[in-house]
């Protein structure tokens, strides 16, 4: 275990070290971000019939949760609030820490794109085998083909298209939301029941939009196993083909367990397009919102949390790795 | 000894046609593959000619605002009354000609880094390489997102130079790991014990062994370009270009209500078509090229 | 339950290739005889088809590949080129064991040995699973290895030679009696080689098998085989017992090659390589000897007529010059 | 003449933060190849022969140590003037296929060097072309039929005469081959062999032959010297035909005694040695590195031998207790 | 407080049910997490529901002072407009059952002091700032205007006061607030530093998070999730008996397409004013029980030009775009039903028009399309015409840039009709967007622009209608009553107008007019507001576009009794409308 031991320790002086660098990064590009939240503000008020004077004075007291101090003082107030999960108060958000309007977005972000994305790994692994299998007929053809496609096509192409045809042409599932405000939030069958109802379109499109990516890489792990020696040898050796196709299944996944920690690292930051269209209140959308409304601290905090989270991720796959493959575990270093 | 050079260049030539034969072949074994190939030929000349065909200004009926399809509007109206088609055309130079800019500048960057930091190895190569995880550790899009509140997108050219210094992640780790291999490969190291320069051993040991898998690269980065600057674009978070796939998007969902009512899908749905059209034709194509350059096949 | 070291008939065998100029035959109307209890050996260059000709033993030849015609009959088993699914896989590990060509990587890189041991029972209803790890046990014992601890093993954990005893292992401990050992030295060192030679021949002395080895090294069969056979472009050429075909062959093909060898001692001045190149599946000439663009003995009928194999006593050689001369 | 005293490799194997894995591939290789002369390398796998060949060939570093290039020590030169005295030293590569670019015709791979020697030497085009037919011709190829082919259209044996040939074209003082036969069909390895030997004679170039295959070390002359290499250390060092004829060190027994016997034209040598099998991992370091599997050992292989000379045995060696056996088989007609 | 919820009764579905289902326009996203707090922008507490004004503002086109009660009961205003009397409602309480009391109406406008409200001003000199607040009983409070720089609006300043409850809220101000608030009148650094010190406390007052609701309104807050919000009756209501609803679900939206479909499959009781496409609309229409209110929305669209750049610093160039720009397709195609098109360009929503102006309206030059009349301004103004295309007087091209925020979908369709009609007219033309609003702003503010989208005709106070026009933006600031001019390009002059027009053959200012309206009465501010809507007329700073129009959707499926067409309740919230009890179950 000591192999694993010392692996930690590197991933994490680095992941730190990332951390720190992309904080950094994304508090200057943040800080200089041109337009004026409270100028924004302002107009917005008198859009919606406040007598400039009134919203005037009403954004001033805005100017008290924009920080304060030259750019290196923030910088510093910043990096050291850092370390105490401090990120700063929002402006679109007053009062309430940027580190808990995050906590509320992540909930929504992590749990559809965590079913998601196990969603479409299940059935993407399957479907990827039977490609890899058929893989000289026309069903892997199909399959190959409309995985690549699925792949390929970027996620808003397909949330619009669900999005389309869910709520436009035949209207059955909600556009938006968390769950009816009506059901007591807990465990009980009408609220998990809305719950699931509102998560229903953002889940399936992101299983639908990564599971193209499955059914390829395992499609390819399980060719490149099947061509593997030990492959034929067991088969020579009369092994059993239920035996033989846990080998196979075995072997291919390997690699692609890796892939899923790390596509794991995408949970808060991999569902922009589809919060965006589906309107689900995820840190994606947050992240989008914060830009559009100028809100330096949440932006910049958003950023980061997605960032972190895909670093973590890293560092995850990379021990996972290491734990379930004996070769790395032994020390013998992977060939990359 | 001209004799041997004529001799040389004929069979070059010869060689070049059974090349040719053979991507005939390839193409021929899965018609869809023809297929890809054209469409995306097409979208070269849509590109390039398109806009040729249209007024710079499109004309508006606005008696028929969001008008369903017909054989005149194929593709319905907007709500300024504009043939939505005709928006597609003349918004796809934009759309690929930015795109094209991204794909060279990634691949010319993501070439130019992994070479050197896969031949010079050492120091360098830890450096650039620490440089690049830290770059394909940043999630792309959410950086976009942020950058685009600083970077004021002129013009195609500008979009595209900005997503191809961010896009260059991937093909630098790609190349560096093949040149890493071809390294390995005793033709480098004889070229160096001959004492070709690098020059030489780069430009004419290296790259042409990797311009089939560099060409590949490019085409994906051409569809990932356009995914992304059309994503912004229909995001909202661009400023607002006449003519733009990603802009008909953003108007037929937030302003023409596609996702709401059926009078604007037409809109919506013509530039997803197109999307997922590009997708389809590059898919099929390197499909296709996996198989030409692959070196098991290529030998007959 | 399998018999004591069956024979084995390979008769007019022919296994094609699917290629994009059609199927071309990589092994082509082989007849060969493997008697109960001897070692035969397969030489042949790189491409000559023994792979190809020990697959078809198993009836395993891997697709695009298909047996296209002949048959070869096990004892105890009969016509394996007829057997189908089940049979077939049963047949497979528990009357015939092969030892992979590429030992070095046969076996599952995410397993102990013993599990894949354990597996191997499953697989043929073996019912004492601890019964089949002693006998794993003891073979790897017998070849000079701990066997509990290689049985611990992961492939990683084991060099070159190990893998390839625990290879011969898994051939051997459900008891077959007919193994096929392809290349079982390709890619080994000298030392190591030598050992596992040692051992093929203990082994199969020891437990009465019938052994097909196949290499590409003459020195190999030399060392262990009691009979040879030559094989070149796809065709058996020659064969006999081990040292009349090395002593006094017969073949142009075979005493080019074996004139090819470099010596440790002895004048060196007598070696010469073989003019020309070996072919391949897609320069295979289809009528006609193999070996005539090579051959210097080549005569107009070589270029129309396959040679047929013809028996000289313990011999059987397929070249009309040898025919001529013969009856000259 | 090329000479190395005392070459020392020790390859780290990258690691992290708390330790890296060191591989010690030569440790301390003395060994001396006259102009035109030849040496052949053997042992087994992973002993360093590779290793050594490419440090000779300038391609790789060494720790410690000097090599000696016609009296000029290498270490003290920088980089860039080194290397007109390394191209002198050309390496011919084990897997001849890897060694050409598949993308590039035989002419465009003979060109590239010819073209920078014609630069340098002030030579025409025409020069080019002539030399490179000339080349080929050498290595006995056929330029007509050549010169236009890509590499995957030719024999392993062809294109193994392409490497040479393109080694040619800088007129080496030396050839490096490295393995360069083992990936070659059996009927046409000697057709090789007699080529490295047929330069030697005609162009006077040196070989350096680094095999793990006895037997083809004796073709490339009878004047060549064998060195006997052991997990990086050389352990005997002698003429070919005395080392083949009476190895006195025990691993070199057991090598030769490795080697298969062709029953029907050979009989077997009378004194076989098989080293005692041991695992590779956990190997001792110190004393002998034989040692342990050495079936003669006594109690001064505590100690690690140097390479020397004593009485009564024409060759240098590395062992306390050396003895001659005779291992090798013998020619049926010898007897 | 609070039951428990009907479960069953989610969804909306049946006839007369007691869950009210609307939308707050106003405010995008619903943050869960966020307090009760009717000062904290994000705060989930909604405007008419759980969170009270003194009295509520109605929707009056020329009278910024007519009031519905709320909190207040009744009030007096002294007839030279210097104080102001209120009445709270007699038997109102909290919904914790405490008495609402002048005490809480005091710690209140304590609160909008911080908050900066208009009445509320601590800048010295602001125009109607409050002098003096007087808790007169238990149930009455009384408050006076500085008279040095009156306001027209003082009542509406005073009446459209949040109220906290006393006993909750108390702690956020400091006990010596009153004291320090006296300090911060004056002149100099102490005066300076209580300011600070007052502003300071905004911050601390717009985290407050109440423990729980407690709300002198119809409903009270039940839970919130990201998606919704929901709300129960308030029993201490003081109109408690009249309010039809027993819930109310506030429903989150982040976009307008949202809201559509919402509207569409007939969830929404009720929703604000809300942009949406002609085939949206009439799904909206067809869905059954679906009413939809329009009214005026005293907001206007104008085309403003930076006066500073050529050729916009010549008003016939102006006026000649006046002539090309068919206003009513512009409107047609950009907000076709939530504008309708500028019959004039004076400055003033065209409802509110026709009563400052009366019959002058219609001599105001119209400005209706016509190519032949824009040639002739073009042609006055110098520029050349060549191969069909406008150039500028030294021959050099000429293109109207537009600019607009990216994401106003409806400027920029607008935009984009604008730039279709000038390059069939030969103006060559074309749209650019900026990121976003903020940045709009401040590159519009900083002169970047030639051309750009400006709100206008900010009803219904004379003042606000035209600061828009001759306000800061185009160099006039009122400090303290006194008005002052910048040049252009400084001080936020980005239009950059003549800082005296010729009307009627006079010469007068119109900032120093606007300055004026601030204080005047009704009948002293028409011909004013009659000088400046020629001068805006005539001397074009803007081309008025379209005027807003209201639209509000209900749905009586399950509720009746909404305000009529163009009911001067239709800015309030329905909130309003239900504790007014005009909100009835249908049958
Ligand atoms: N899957 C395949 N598809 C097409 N041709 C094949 C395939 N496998 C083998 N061949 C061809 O069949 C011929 C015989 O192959 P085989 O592997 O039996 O040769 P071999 O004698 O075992 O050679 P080696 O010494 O390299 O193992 C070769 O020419 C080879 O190219
Ligand atoms: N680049 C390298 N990095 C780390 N270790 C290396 C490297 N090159 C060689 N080694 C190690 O050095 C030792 C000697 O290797 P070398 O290739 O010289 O052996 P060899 O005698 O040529 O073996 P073979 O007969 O297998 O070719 C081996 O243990 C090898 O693993
Ligand atoms: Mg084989
Ligand atoms: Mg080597």
């Amino acid at each position: 275990m000591t192999v694993i031991a010392r692996r930690l320790a590197g991933h994490l002086a680095r992941g730190i070290v990332m951390v720190l660098v992309v904080a950094t990064i994304s508090f200057f590009i943040v800080r200089n971000i041109p337009g004026d939240p409270v100028a924004a503000r302002y107009q917005k008020l008198l859009e919606q019939g406040m007598s400039p004077e009134a919203a005037e004075r009403a954004t001033a007291v805005m100017y008290g949760f924009l920080p304060k101090g030259t750019l290196w003082e923030q910088y510093a107030d910043y990096m050291t609030g850092l370390f105490r999960f401090d990120l700063g108060v929002s402006v679109t958000h007053p009062g309430s820490p940027v580190t808990s309007v995050l906590g509320e977005a992540a909930k929504w972000t992590v749990l559809p794109v965590l079913a998601g994305t196990l969603l479409s790994f299940l059935v993407g692994v399957i479907m990827g085998v039977y490609a890899a299998i058929k893989r000289s007929g026309k069903l892997g053809d199909f399959l190959a083909i409309s995985g690549s496609l699925l792949h390929g096509v970027p996620q808003y192409v397909l949330a619009l298209l669900m999005g389309a045809i869910f709520t436009t042409l035949i209207p059955v599932l909600p556009q938006g939301g968390t769950a009816d405000i009506l059901f007591e939030p807990g465990f009980n069958a009408g609220y998990i029941g809305s719950l699931i109802e509102h998560a229903t379109l953002p889940v399936v499109t992101y299983a639908l939009a990564s599971y193209g990516g499955w059914i390829l890489a395992m499609k390819s792990s399980v060719v490149t196993v099947l061509g593997d020696d030990f492959i034929l040898a067991a088969e020579l050796r009369g092994m059993k083909r239920t035996i033989i196709f846990r080998y196979v299944a075995r072997n291919a996944i390997l690699p692609l367990f890796t892939i899923l920690a790390l596509s794991l690292g995408l949970l808060f930051g991999g569902a922009i397009f589809i919060e965006k269209i589906f309107n689900y209140p995820g840190l994606g959308f947050l992240l989008i919102d914060s830009v559009v409304n100028r809100d330096y601290a949440l932006m910049g905090g958003a950023f980061l949390l997605i960032t972190a989270a895909i670093i973590v991720a890293n560092i995850l796959a990379d021990l996972f790795y290491t734990v379930i493959d004996p070769r790395v575990r032994s020390g013998e270093e992977a060939s990359a | 000894m001209s004799s041997a050079i004529l001799e040389t260049t004929s069979t070059a030539a010869t060689m070049r046609r059974n090349f040719w034969r053979g991507v005939w072949r390839v193409m021929k074994r899965k018609p869809s593959r023809l297929v890809g190939a054209v469409i995306v030929l097409g979208f070269a000349f849509m590109g390039v000619f398109g806009p040729m065909f249209y007024p710079d200004v499109l004309p508006r009926d606005t008696s028929r605002l969001y008008a369903p399809m017909s054989a005149e509007h194929w593709f319905g109206t907007d709500g300024q009354g504009r043939d939505v088609l005709a928006q597609v055309i003349t918004g796809s130079r934009y759309v690929l000609l930015s795109a094209l800019v991204t794909a060279v500048i990634t691949v010319v960057l993501g070439t130019a880094i992994g070479l050197f930091s896969g031949f010079k190895r050492g120091r360098w190569d830890t450096v650039l390489m620490r440089l690049t995880d830290m770059k394909l550790t940043i999630p792309g899009l959410p950086l976009l997102l942020v950058l685009s509140t600083v970077w004021s997108f002129g013009s195609a050219i500008e979009m595209g130079l900005l997503l191809g210094l961010l896009g260059w992640g991937g093909v630098a780790r790609a190349v560096r790991s093949q040149t890493l291999s071809l390294r390995e490969r005793g033709f480098i190291e004889a070229a160096r014990g001959l004492g070709l320069s690098t020059t030489h051993i780069v430009g004419k040991e290296l790259l042409p062994s990797m311009a089939p898998y560099i060409a590949m690269n490019m085409l994906i980065a051409v569809t990932g370009a356009v995914y992304a600057q059309v994503g912004l674009f229909f995001l909202g978070v661009l400023p607002y270009e006449a003519d733009n796939w990603g802009v008909m998007l953003n108007l037929s969902v937030f302003g023409g209500g596609a996702l709401t009512t059926t009078a604007a899908l037409p809109y919506m749905l013509a530039p997803l078509l197109a999307i997922l059209l590009l997708t389809l034709g590059i898919v099929l194509v390197v499909d296709a090229m996996d198989e030409i350059f692959n070196p098991r096949l290529r030998e007959e | 339950m399998p018999g004591q070291a069956p024979g084995v008939r390979i008769d007019g065998l022919t296994v094609v290739y699917k290629t994009p100029a059609g199927e071309l035959p990589a092994v082509r109307d082989v007849s060969l005889r493997l008697e109960p209890g001897t070692i035969t050996g397969i030489v042949g260059e790189s491409g000559s088809g023994k792979s190809t000709l020990a697959l078809s033993l198993l009836n395993a030849v891997q697709p695009p590949g298909r047996i296209a015609a002949g048959s070869v009959d096990i004892d105890g088993l009969g016509d394996v080129v007829g057997l189908r699914g089940e049979e077939l896989r049963k047949a497979r590990g528990r009357h015939v064991g092969y030892v992979f060509q590429a030992a070095q990587n046969s076996l599952n890189p995410l397993k102990t040995v013993g599990k894949q041991v354990l597996d191997l029972g499953r697989s043929h209803g073996v019912e004492d699973l601890r019964g089949l790890v002693r006998d794993a046990k003891e073979l790897l014992g017998r070849m000079g290895l701990d066997g509990a601890r290689v049985l611990d093993s992961h492939q990683h954990e084991l060099s070159g030679g190990m893998r390839q005893r625990v290879g011969i292992m898994l051939a051997l401990v459900l008891n077959a009696h007919l193994v096929v050992l392809d290349e079982p030295t390709t890619a080994l060192d000298m030392i190591t080689q030598a050992n596992i030679l040692k051992i093929v021949r203990e082994v199969h002395a020891e437990r009465g098998l019938t052994t097909l080895v196949i290499t590409h090294d003459i020195g190999v069969v030399a060392e262990v085989a009691d009979r040879l056979a030559v094989m070149y472009g796809g065709r058996l050429v020659e064969q006999g017992p081990t040292r009349q075909v090395l002593g006094d062959p017969r073949h142009p093909y075979t005493k080019g090659l074996i004139r090819a060898i470099p010596r440790l001692t002895g004048d060196i001045s007598e070696a010469r390589a073989l003019p020309g190149r070996p072919p391949t599946l897609a320069t295979v000439p289809e009528r006609g000897c193999v070996f005539r663009d090579r051959c210097e003995l080549r005569m107009d009928v070589c270029e129309t007529d396959d040679p047929a194999a013809t028996a000289h006593g313990d011999r059987i050689v397929a070249c009309h010059a040898v025919k001529v001369r013969e009856h000259a | 003449m090329i000479t190395g005293e005392g070459i020392v490799k020790t390859f780290k194997q990258r690691g992290n933060v708390l330790g890296a894995r060191e591989v010690r591939a030569l440790r301390g290789v003395d060994f001396a190849i006259p102009k035109g002369g030849a040496a052949s390398f053997i042992g087994e796998s992973g002993c360093g022969k590779t290793t050594l060949g490419r440090i000779i060939a300038g391609l790789e570093t060494y720790d410690a140590g000097e090599l000696t290039v016609d009296g000029l020590a290498m270490s003290a030169l920088k980089p860039k003037q080194r290397q007109p005295h390394f191209r002198k030293i050309q390496l011919i590569h084990q897997d001849p296929y890897s060694a050409l670019n598949p993308t590039r015709t035989i002419h465009q791979t003979l060109n590239a060097p010819l073209t920078l020697r014609a630069k340098q030497t002030g030579r025409s085009k025409a020069w080019i072309e002539e030399r490179a037919a000339e080349v080929l011709s050498l290595v006995g190829l056929d330029p007509g039929s050549v010169l236009a082919r890509y590499p995957h259209q030719l024999s392993g044996g062809m294109r193994q005469r392409v490497v040479i040939a393109r080694a040619l074209t800088v007129d080496p003082e030396m050839l490096v081959a490295d393995e360069a036969v083992s990936m070659i069909d059996v009927s046409l390895r000697l057709g090789i062999l007699a080529l490295l030997k047929d330069l030697r004679e005609r162009l006077g170039v040196a070989v350096l032959f680094i095999t793990h295959d006895v037997a083809t070390s004796r073709y490339i002359g009878d004047d060549g010297e064998l060195y006997v290499i052991y997990r990086g250390q050389v352990v005997e060092r002698g003429p070919v035909d005395t080392v083949i004829a009476d190895p006195v060190h025990p691993y070199t027994q057991s090598l030769l005694s490795a080697i298969p016997v062709l029953h029907g034209l050979e009989r077997p040598g009378e004194q076989p040695v098989a080293p005692v099998e041991s695992m590779e991992d956990g190997q001792d370091e110190s004393g002998c590195l034989f040692a342990p599997r050495c079936p003669f050992r006594g109690e001064r292989c505590g100690e690690r031998p140097l390479l020397q000379v004593t009485e009564g045995i024409a060759q240098e060696h590395a062992c306390f207790y050396p003895e001659r056996r005779s291992v090798v088989a013998r020619p049926m007609s010898e007897v | 407080g609070g039951g428990t919820t009907n479960q069953s009764s989610s969804g909306g579905g049946g006839g007369g049910g007691g869950l009210f289902t609307t939308i707050d326009v106003n405010r995008p996203g619903i943050d869960a997490s966020a307090p009760a707090n009717p000062y904290n922008p994000k705060g989930n507490s909604f405007l008419g529901y759980n969170a009270m004004k003194l009295a509520w503002v109605k929707n009056h086109l020329t009278d910024p002072n007519q009031f519905y009660p709320g909190i207040a009961e009744s009030w007096e205003l002294a007839p030279d407009n210097s104080a102001i009397t209120i009445k709270l409602q007699p038997n109102n309480k909290w919904s914790d059952g405490k008495p609402v009391t002048a005490e809480d109406v005091k710690l209140s406008i304590g609160i909008a002091y911080t908050q900066g409200s208009t009445a509320f001003a601590l800048t010295p000199g602001a125009a109607g700032a409050a002098a003096e607040v007087e808790v007169v009983d238990d149930k009455t409070v009384k408050v006076t205007q500085d008279m040095t720089n009156p306001s027209s609006k003082f009542a509406r300043g005073v009446l459209d006061t949040f109220v906290a409850p006393a006993h909750i809220w108390g702690s956020v101000l400091p006990t010596d607030f009153w004291d320090k608030l006296k300090a911060s009148r004056g002149e100099g650094a102490d005066a300076e530093k209580a300011r600070e010190e007052i502003t300071a406390l905004g911050e601390k007052i717009i985290t407050f998070a109440p423990e729980k609701d407690v709300s002198a309104g119809p409903f009270i807050l039940e839970r919130a999730n990201p998606g919704e919000a929901l709300l129960v009756k308030n029993k201490n209501f003081y109109n408690a008996a009249s309010v039809a609803p027993d819930q109310v679900k506030f429903l989150n939206y982040t976009g307008n397409e949202q809201i559509w479909n919402y509207l569409i499959s007939g969830k929404l009781d009720h929703a604000g004013f809300t942009a949406a496409p002609a085939d949206v609309m009439n799904r909206i229409k067809q869905a059954p029980g679906t009413n939809i209110i329009k009214g005026y929305s005293p907001v206007a669209v104008g085309m403003a030009f930076n006066q500073t750049k050529k050729p916009y610093d010549n008003v016939h160039v102006r006026r000649g775009l006046a002539y090309l720009i068919d206003r009513a397709e512009v409107t047609k195609v950009a907000s076709p039903e939530g504008g309708t098109p500028a019959v004039t360009t004076s400055g003033i929503h065209q409802k509110a028009a026709q009563e400052w102006l009366g019959a002058e309206l219609n001599n105001l030059e119209p400005y209706n399309a016509d190519p032949a009349k824009a040639e002739e301004e073009f042609k006055a103004a110098g520029l050349q015409k060549k191969d069909g295309k406008w150039a500028l007087a030294d021959g050099s091209p000429w293109k109207v840039t537009m600019t607009a925020p990216s994401g106003f979908s409806d400027w920029i369709s607008a935009q984009e009709n604008i730039k279709g009609q000038l390059v069939e007219a030969g103006v060559d033309a074309e749209v650019v967007t900026v990121a976003d609003y903020p940045l709009y702003l401040e590159e519009i503010a900083a002169g970047k622009y030639d051309v750009g989208f400006w709100l206008i005709a900010l009803g219904p106070a004379p003042y606000d209608i035209y600061q828009r026009l001759y306000g800061a933006s185009n160099g006039w600031t009122n400090v303290a009553g006194k008005i002052k001019h910048a040049a252009p390009g400084k001080s936020g002059n980005w239009m950059g107008g003549a800082e005296k027009v010729e009307v009627d053959g006079t010469e007068i200012n119109p900032g120093e007019l606007t300055g004026k309206l601030n204080s005047v009465s009704a009948e002293e501010a028409k011909p004013i507001m009659l000088q400046l809507a020629k001068a805006a007329n005539q001397d074009l700073p803007v081309i008025q576009l379209w005027d807003y129009v209201n639209t509000q959707f209900t749905n009586t499926s399950r509720f009746t009794g909404f305000p009529e067409q163009d009911s001067d309740l239709l800015r309030l919230p329905a909130g309003v409308w239900i504790q007014l009890g005009m909100v009835k179950k249908s049958s």
